[in-house]
């Protein structure tokens, strides 16, 4: 249950994230709805995001166990 | 209507006014330009679609993000 | 008293936000003192940053109800 | 000079270095172009001027918005 | 393996998302321009390097403190 | 015992800021490796940033005296 816990809570700060940058990214004008372009723009800026987060990731625990190698 | 009751009610205005606070955060950075004697209509209603379309994107990822988690799950 | 705390915990946060957002609307290069041009942009920032939470206020409580007639 | 009074001075030294950390961030962003070998003195005239002014700005909201208040109240 | 380890492995994975998190937003304002319809080459380089340099710079810092601490303390 | 608790939360506190302020400000388009460039540029922002922090922890100090002697 922590363990669901913690994936949920990491979802959510995901989910969070990821609104907010695509949003700023996505939405220079707010019109009077998400047009077309903007829903296409959110999908793939959402995608990108979680390429980003999966690479970043990768990197990170690269370093940690090249960084645990050296000591 | 009992403490319980009244407590969660509380509860549950100030998570409201804390999203208040960042939407007007954002759409306060998205749509003022630079403050006048009073708000003009271009920037009223840059607010009032920016909490909208703000909204919209949310539900959008979060509908998207459940789609994607089922489909990995089958 | 809960209520009262509430409403200072969101009246201190208005005011939070309100110094640091004018501070960086109207301070451009700061001086040996607040000139009268500056204080007047301050007043002003102040009074349309209170009008602009109200605006998001309405339009998030309209999009709630909303929400809740579809649902 | 007991226990309480030696958690309450040490609780308002952990408030006014965060009250520090603030101003610096803020001061920074405002002041510092490119960091050089040492601060010149237009960056340092400016970084104590950005601290006055940001503490002249928070008291005139803060005054503004208690007599706005009041005014309302009556 | 019992409980107490359980729940301390736990709370590192917490700490290293939200260390991920962290390195996410700083990487994704630095490297990402326009999202497209993948991620190209030029943009997975810079998003490896830009968690390497991060935490160089990290590195490079606390070093140079805890260097700076001690002679000041001598 | 507490007093070192706050020491030791301000270093971190003030580790943390240099780090994100001088990552922006040195590593402009990450590379393979800092070079010589990046790390003389992180050390000298280190050091300004040390220098500001105890700038504005003075002029904080100042003017919360001149405070006091006014009321």
């Amino acid at each position: 249950q922590v363990k669901q816990q913690i994936a949920v809570a990491n979802a959510q700060e995901l989910l969070t994230k990821m609104t907010e940058k695509c949003f700023k990214k996505c939405i220079i004008k707010p019109g009077t709805s998400l047009d077309s372009s903007e829903q296409k723009c959110v999908a793939m800026c959402m995608d990108r995001y979680m390429d980003a987060w999966n690479l970043v990731s990768k990197a990170y625990s690269n370093r940690l166990q090249r960084e645990r190698h050296r000591m | 209507y009992d403490l319980q009751e009244f407590l969660l009610m509380e509860k549950q205005k100030a998570q409201l006014n804390a999203q208040i606070h960042e939407f007007n955060d954002i759409c306060w950075e998205k749509c003022m330009d630079k403050p006048g004697t009073k708000i003009d209509t271009r920037t009223e209603t840059c607010l009032n679609n920016c909490v909208d379309r703000f909204i919209d994107v949310s539900l959008l990822i979060t509908n998207r993000f459940a789609q994607l988690l089922q489909k990995s799950a089958m």
